[in-house]
């Protein structure tokens, strides 16, 4: 209904190529973008902020992250939490070694650490495929969790085992810490996750993104093109882990303040991400976002409701959220196994189409 | 009828050929795209200066190839840039381009090359240039064939086949040696040299080879342009084919304005092509907005009941204020708030389904369109106009102009047109645009043209009050029925036509007491049918012999008739009797022209025994066809065909 | 005998212990897997489900008392009754066939044809939706199972293996729980029954055939709900075994969930499909954490059980990527 | 732009692109292939038949290096070839379809063959990141011979496409396109007619043709139907369990008693 296509022809392949070649999608990526960055800031409320968009972002990246792996080089992976860990604990690090550097190296190097770490937990993908590899991957979760846990030297041996994100700030703005604001963790977390995006999109859309496609859909003939499996899946994995990464590190540093690896990392952590990923949409950055939003907006919701607007006890509340969440997983599956994205698509073409059917 | 006052005849003074604007343009717009084509899945686009450039390399490597003044370049393709610049190269060096139907058979090329006398072949692909080598035998003067699409040519002789970029090279290395060589050759033509041969399907006989000067083709181009305020922003698409005179005049158009010309990447995805470029002037023929149309009704069959009604809706809404707000009359404010909405809603979206939303100005010709049609369009908005011309006057002998547009007419006279009713109601024209000759064929340009220039058209029709020009028929096609009173077929099968099952119609009557009817029912549209209410059908013979289909169409030609009731001339020409026919009228077939016109005389003589069944009140008729396949194969198919009788009104009734 | 070797030969026979009781989650996993192709998440908390219901039903609980109580402000818990063991564990499997038909019917039916990591999320979905609706139902405190296992360690076998010991070594004899035993003999029971069943009997062949070959089974009339009915029926029931021996052990919690997690790399070791492969891994990966945590767990800080068996089969299946029981697999291209 | 591959000299000796010398494959024991020799001349259409289970396929897996022979030598383009894995193998210029479509589903029909463009392209991680520059540059260029080989295909209409959406003969098309974005010295095609209709088979063979003829590519294929193998290959290699029973011209193995009693006799 809203789509005018005539007139918008392509000369080049640059412009054939381009994220959104639609005239009006094109637009209202600017006008989204506009309203994140020049109209949110000075509308949101700190609790929302806090509660509902900063968490949305840290999700959305780690989403991205997920995505890649799962939905782009068809990977199944279960040890996100794990990996969030690391990229939490390496901002610890390095903010406390390194009191002088800007928390914007602080959680990109964090991410790079991961990155490393993913890939060595990478390795074994190579002979191991499917659900047998998803299980491999719950080691990392466990195995890395632990290791957090029981080696002092990673949480300057606290006493209460905890890591807590001292004040760090960057062009002399606080980020970080008990003074920092929430919207200017809000908007330092906002460009983050629409760099990596756009990093994201670019590396998907090229032949590193075609090479982890094409070992998704049938990793013979990848091979038999000239992709170097090994290379692909371990390029896949850091990536991937670069960017759960660096939601594990802001997720500590901006959005907790201070967490414990056990808690703040556990495997739920895992399957909440891999369900932003199956709702949002496998192999669709788009989907990252929407399903993270998901994600994150319908506890909010539930909980706003059930104990504030209908006043249960907050327990019997978390069991119904329990059976609530679940049930709407599988309710979502059956309606809609490609997840919010390919809704979006399908809406989307029937939009172009308007006001014919097909 | 007095000719209007021309106040400038060129778009520049000296800019009397087709060489002489191109130069023009690449000085004028030598960045403005001149030219584009789909192909490898984006828009290829050539500027004005990049054109220039590469019909200058062109056109002097077929001087190196050794083309001398006067002679012919027959040209066979599709749309494609390069078949265009061809024709301005072989201008260039005074030869006469002679573009022709790609899908004309091999011995339809061999007339027109022998007729021609073509030295030069200009070929799209392997299909044409085989098609050249075919008939070369029998036609000793080609000397050479010259292709665009070198795939498959690997191994053709290239003494008689070469690639157009060779020949292009060879012009090149004669522009490193004599850069001035092109604009001289570009100067030497006048307004009054020979610019083109168009050869002309003809409804009977064989082709003739229409000759049109630089000035026939450029006055007639310049001028409409000049009234329709076209300029060098406006867009084309042109996916009709190069061999058809309005194609040319509207290529003339944009070397006269400057403005785009846009190739499709083929046949098949004309809609698609049409969709992203979004004209902004185009021409269909009325048969083309049908087939929209319908196709439009189809899908929109489809859809779920609140879109359809919604889409009901507001084509209700558009139908009563559409037009109006198109000529700009004042309507009220609830309704021009209901049109906006539905513009928003459904209007909009479905002309740029269509690729018709950017369409300042779109004209129609070749056949009187149906009123409901024409109204369609209108009242989305589209300013659809129609036209009146043929290839003999360069197009536009009438076109209507804004604010006085009517289905049933065809405008008032162009620019320096004068007209001329004939006793027997033939239209005769008197313009710039009226065409030198016949080429070798004095006894047709004599019958045609007298020698006060004025020309016969070999349409009926008169002038009507508001001094518009209605064409009613063929002049040699309006027969009398034995009472004496008018027959005029093709008025009754174009309401027929606009019926979405109905594809073609052809009626008869002339010497006969009643009107009767052979139609075809349109495959899609009654096939649609058929899926949804679970018809089984194996060919479109079974689906025509249908009773339901049969019904169906009779309802429709009832509906005619009633509306026939409603002209006073044409009464009495209410169809009594008709049936469907067991196949697709075909122009493989000859039964239908290139351009989809019906051959009368022809399906008068194939069809004698069906056409007798109608009037004998026979039943049902049994038939046998030869039809032709697209590689030549023959076969034959046979069957009873079913007659069906129809109410017919009379006006006693509808007085009651 | 050394005391060292003694307490070895002890971790070890408790491993093994342990083993059994990871196979029979194990189990119920690859029964789903070899039916139907679904890596079944929500086995784990099948088993809290199951031992739930069961210690509900047994004391008299009353359904959904807290949301019952929440919404109308009533004040109810029990019914007052007591049911026998017994008839409380059949009353329980009613209630996991029950589920079985409306997994299948509500979930199952709708994802035929899915792919396998769809159906893999669903079972998540279903696991989260079950915590929750078990909790509801039953109420989330710590209950404890009493069906009448012995528990507690074997007096018996303390003693008899006390002189076993050198000489002056301070040795106080072999512990092994009689809860270990009893699970130990009722896999056992669980597995000879369960290969009877689908080597003896017309639904047993039916459910290989199908485990074999989709198409092939439903080509020859074998309806495909039905079957799958059966064996997330069978499945329940495996649940309800272990979730007994795991919640007479250490009480029904939350936590039994997390047995699942517990089975997971057993599944890796042994081979999704097989059902030895589920037994054998179980009792290596049993074993071998114990043993890893009695020897080298104390010098790294404890608590290695976590990702131990992880890494052990990990790095098994590095070396043999189609698992212990797995045929090697020749791509055919 | 050029696609075209160096082919033969028409006029002097043939060269050798690819050789086989005694190969034998076995799988635990069971033995696919059996010391085989033959060799593929630079530009010909080289076909191998013979009955089910004759080695054909194996044969192609050992030429791609997916199966690596217990004995023989493999020699390609005047090199002994040891040990490569596939995808070294695809960097050295031979690229193949497979006799069960093989296509990226998840992808349309333009990545699909920009796929296939794989090992023409080279920017690493950080220019892809970054996109704009040396990566789109390159994405360009190969999109732009990616769209030869589609309008050379005939699938401009389905370029945007994804795979799975289209019917088998539009697919084995597809799969041959990738291959030929690969622009391989040597195109092997398993059963590239399998499962087509008479008109498929007819476009199938064109643009096999066609391929050989404007590209110069050098094309190894395995067909089970006779007439099109007799029609469009210069050379004929027949197998039968395992072992070569014939090689030569279509004429002179047609007439070979051996291949007719093994093959010809057994398929009707």
């Amino acid at each position: 209904m809203f789509y005018r296509e005539s007139g918008d022809f392509k000369k080049t392949y640059r412009d054939d190529s381009q994220t959104f070649p639609i005239k009006f999608d094109r637009r209202r990526y600017y006008v989204v973008m506009a309203i994140a960055f020049l109209v949110l800031p000075w509308f949101i409320t700190d609790y929302i902020a806090n509660a509902v968009m900063i968490p949305f972002l840290v999700w959305a990246i780690a989403a991205l992250g997920l995505n890649i792996l799962v939905g782009y080089c068809g990977q199944l992976s279960l040890g996100t939490g794990g990996f969030m860990a690391v990229g939490a604990y390496a901002t610890y690090k390095l903010m406390t070694s390194f009191p002088g550097m800007d928390m914007f190296s602080v959680v990109l190097l964090s991410g790079f650490i991961t990155a490393f770490v993913g890939m060595i937990f990478g390795l074994p993908s190579l002979r191991i495929k499917g659900f047998y590899l998803a299980v491999a991957t719950l080691a990392a979760q466990f195995f890395l969790v632990w290791l957090l846990n029981k080696v002092p030297w990673f949480y300057n041996y606290s006493a209460s085992g905890q890591i807590t994100a001292p004040e760090r700030s960057m062009f002399g703005i606080i980020i970080t810490g008990p003074y920092a604001s929430p919207v200017t963790g809000y908007l330092f977390c906002l460009i983050l996750a629409i760099g990596l995006a756009w990093v994201a999109r670019n590396l998907t859309r090229g032949r590193l993104g075609r090479s982890w496609m094409a070992i998704r859909d049938m990793d013979i003939a990848a091979e038999i093109i000239g992709v170097n499996p090994l290379m692909a899946k371990l390029s896949a994995f850091a990536v991937s882990s670069f960017f759960v990464g660096v939601a594990g590190s802001l997720f500590f540093s901006v959005y907790l303040g201070a967490a414990e690896v056990t808690e703040a990392f556990s495997i739920n952590v895992s399957f909440a991400v891999l369900f932003m990923v199956i709702i949002g949409g496998l192999g669709s950055i788009f989907g990252s976002f929407v399903g993270a939003a998901f994600m994150v907006l319908m506890p909010v919701l539930l909980k706003n409701i059930l104990v504030g607007g209908l006043g249960w006890p907050t327990d019997l509340a978390a069991h119904l959220e329990f059976i609530i969440v679940g049930a709407l997983i599988v309710i979502f599956l059956i309606v809609e196994p490609h997840g919010l994205a390919q809704m979006a698509r399908v809406l989307k073409e029937k939009l172009r189409l308007w006001p014919f059917p097909h | 009828m007095a000719a209007s006052e021309i106040t400038q005849t060129y778009p520049g003074p000296g800019l009397d050929t087709f060489p002489k604007l191109l130069l023009h343009n690449a000085r004028m717009f030598p960045n403005k795209d001149a030219m584009r084509e789909k192909e490898f899945g984006i828009w290829q686009s050539w500027t004005w200066e990049q054109v220039a450039d590469e019909i200058e390399r062109f056109s002097l490597g077929l001087q190196v190839r050794g083309i001398q003044k006067g002679d012919k370049v027959l040209i066979i393709g599709a749309n494609r840039p390069r078949m265009y610049w061809t024709m301005v190269a072989a201008q260039v060096l005074g030869a006469i381009p002679v573009p022709t139907y790609k899908d004309s058979v091999a011995e339809e090329m061999q007339y027109v090359i022998e007729h021609s006398e073509a030295r030069f072949v200009i070929a799209e692909d392997q299909e044409q240039v085989d098609k050249v080598l075919e008939v070369k035998d029998r036609c000793p003067m080609v000397e050479l064939v010259i292709y665009d699409d070198p795939r498959g040519m690997k191994n053709y002789d290239t003494s008689v086949a070469v690639d157009f970029e060779v020949v292009q090279q060879q012009g090149a290395d004669l522009q490193a040696k004599q850069s001035d060589l092109f604009k001289q050759l570009c100067s030497q033509g006048k307004g009054e040299d020979v610019s083109i041969i168009l050869y002309t399907s003809g409804t009977t006989g064989k082709p003739k080879g229409v000759v049109l000067t630089y000035d026939n083709v450029l006055i007639t181009a310049y001028q409409a342009a000049l009234v329709d305020g076209l300029t060098e922003n406006d867009e084309i698409l042109c996916y009709l084919p190069i061999a058809w005179v309005g194609d040319h005049i509207f290529v003339a158009q944009s070397y006269c304005m400057g403005f785009c010309v846009n190739c499709p990447e083929s046949e098949e995805t004309v809609a698609a092509d049409m969709r992203e470029i979004g004209p902004t002037y185009y021409f269909a023929p009325p048969r083309v907005f049908e087939g929209l149309l319908t196709n439009v009704q189809i899908r929109m069959e489809d859809a779920a009941p609140i879109k359809r009604k919604m889409y009901s809706y507001f084509m209700g809404v558009a139908k009563r204020v559409g037009i109006d707000l198109l000529e700009g009359k004042s309507i009220g404010l609830i309704d021009r708030l209901m049109y906006a909405i539905g513009n928003f809603v459904i209007y909009g979206p479905l002309k740029d389904a269509l690729g018709l939303g950017r369409v300042r100005l779109a004209w129609t010709a070749g056949e009187a369109i149906g009123g409901e049609i024409f109204d369609f369009y209108r009242s989305l908005g589209i300013n659809i106009k129609q036209l009146y011309g043929q290839t003999e006057s360069s197009v536009f002998i009438t076109a209507q102009p804004d604010g006085e547009v009517y289905p049933e007419t065809v405008g008032r006279p162009s620019p320096g047109v004068e007209l001329h009713i004939a006793d027997d109601g033939e239209v005769l024209y008197r313009s710039p645009g009226a065409f030198h000759s016949y080429y070798k064929n004095p006894q047709s340009t004599a019958d045609t043209k007298t020698a006060e220039g004025w020309v016969h058209t070999g349409d009926a029709g008169f002038i009507n009050g508001q001094g518009h020009l209605r064409i009613i028929d063929r002049a040699k096609d309006v027969g009398k029925f034995n009472d004496g009173k008018m027959f005029a077929p093709k008025h009754i099968e174009n309401k027929l036509k606009f019926f979405p099952h109905i594809q073609e119609a052809v009626t008869f009557g002339d010497g006969k007491d009643h009107c009767m009817a052979f139609i075809n029912i349109d495959l899609g549209a009654v096939g649609n049918w058929a899926e949804r209410n679970n018809v089984a059908y194996a060919s479109y013979q079974e689906l025509a012999a249908n009773p339901n289909v049969y019904e169906m169409v009779k309802n429709s030609v009832e509906q005619v008739n009633q509306s026939l009731l409603g002209d006073e001339m044409l009464s009495h020409s209410q169809i009594s009797r008709f049936l469907i026919l067991h196949k697709e009228l075909d122009a493989d077939d000859g039964e239908l022209t290139r351009t989809k016109k019906v051959r009368r005389a022809l399906i008068n003589d194939r069809y004698g025994a069906l056409i007798e069944a109608l009037y004998n009140g026979a039943e049902q008729c049994f038939i046998e066809t030869e039809i032709a396949f697209e590689d030549g194969r023959v076969s034959t198919i046979s069957g009873d065909i079913k007659i069906v009788d129809v109410k017919t009104f009379s006006t006693a009734a509808k007085a009651s | 005998m050394s005391a060292d070797f003694l307490y070895t030969l002890e971790v070890i026979l408790n491993g093994l212990m342990a083993g059994v009781m990871y196979s029979l989650v194990a189990l119920g996993f690859v029964l789903i897997f070899k039916a139907s192709g679904i890596f079944n998440y929500a086995q784990g908390v099948m088993a809290l489900f199951a031992a739930m219901t069961l210690v509900g039903i047994q004391t008299g609980q009353i359904p959904f008392a807290h949301l019952i109580n929440a919404i109308f402000g009533t004040e109810m818990h029990h019914f007052g009754w007591q049911v026998p063991a017994f008839l409380a564990i059949i009353l329980t499997v009613g209630v996991m066939v029950l589920f079985a038909m409306i997994v299948e019917k509500y979930i199952l039916h709708h994802l035929v044809n899915q792919e396998p990591i769809i159906l893999f999320m669903a079972t998540i979905g279903l696991a989260y939706f079950m915590e929750g609706f078990g909790d509801i139902m039953w109420g989330s405190e710590i209950k404890t199972m009493d069906v009448g296992i012995p528990s507690g360690g074997s007096l018996w076998l303390e003693e008899y293996t006390l002189g076993w010991a050198a000489e002056g070594e301070r040795y106080w004899g072999m512990y092994i729980d009689k809860l270990d035993m009893v699970a130990t003999l009722v896999a056992v029971i669980l597995v000879v029954s369960l290969t009877l069943f689908s080597q003896y009997t017309k639904t047993g062949r039916a459910l290989r055939a199908v485990a074999d070959d989709h198409q092939a089974a439903l080509s020859v009339g074998i309806s495909l709900r039905a079957i799958w009915v059966i064996v997330w029926s069978i499945a329940g029931f495996v649940a309800l075994v272990a979730g007994i021996m795991w919640g007479a052990k250490s009480g029904v919690q939350f936590s039994l969930s997390l047995i699942a997690l517990k089975a997971l790399p057993v599944l890796m070791l042994g081979g999704f499909t097989s059902i030895p492969g589920a037994i054998i891994g179980g009792l290596i990966i049993g074993v071998g954490e114990k043993l890893f945590e009695f020897a080298i767990g104390p010098m790294i800080g404890g608590a290695t059980e976590n990702w131990f068996a992880y890494v052990l089969a990990l790095m098994f299946l590095v070396f043999r990527p189609q698992g212990l029981f797995g045929e090697k697999i020749i791509e055919r291209v | 732009m050029s696609i075209q591959n160096t082919t033969a000299d028409q006029q002097g000796q043939p060269e050798v692109l690819l050789d086989l010398k005694n190969i034998s494959l076995s799988f635990g024991g069971v033995k696919a292939i059996t010391d085989i020799s033959f060799d593929i001349y630079e530009g010909e259409v080289r076909a191998i038949i013979g009955p089910n289970g004759a080695g054909k396929s194996s044969m192609l897996n050992v030429i791609n290096g997916f199966y690596h022979p217990q004995e023989g030598e493999i020699w390609f383009d005047g090199k002994q070839r040891t040990g490569m894995k596939p995808y070294e193998i695809a960097y050295q210029g031979i690229a193949r379809t497979f006799q069960n479509i093989a296509l990226f589903k998840g992808m349309s029909v333009l990545d699909n063959l920009m796929t296939g463009r794989f090992t023409h392209m080279n920017k690493n991680l950080f220019w892809q990141a970054l996109w704009k520059g040396p990566a789109e540059q390159e994405e360009i260029i190969n999109r732009e011979f990616v769209e030869h080989i589609i309008d050379f295909l005939e699938i401009q209409a389905i370029r945007k496409t994804p795979v799975g959406r289209l019917p088998y003969g539009l697919q084995k098309r597809v799969e041959l396109g990738r291959a030929l974005a690969a622009q391989p010295k040597l195109l092997l095609l398993d059963e590239p007619m399998a499962g087509m209709n008479v008109e498929e088979k007819e476009d199938m063979c064109r643009f096999i043709l066609d391929v050989n003829d404007t590209f110069g590519t050098t094309i190894a294929l395995i067909e089970h139907d006779m007439g099109v193998v007799m029609d469009i290959s210069d050379r004929v290699v027949v197998l039968d369990y395992g072992r070569k029973i014939g090689d030569g011209d279509p004429t002179a193995v047609r007439n070979d008693q051996t291949v007719i009693d093994a093959y010809l006799g057994v398929s009707h």
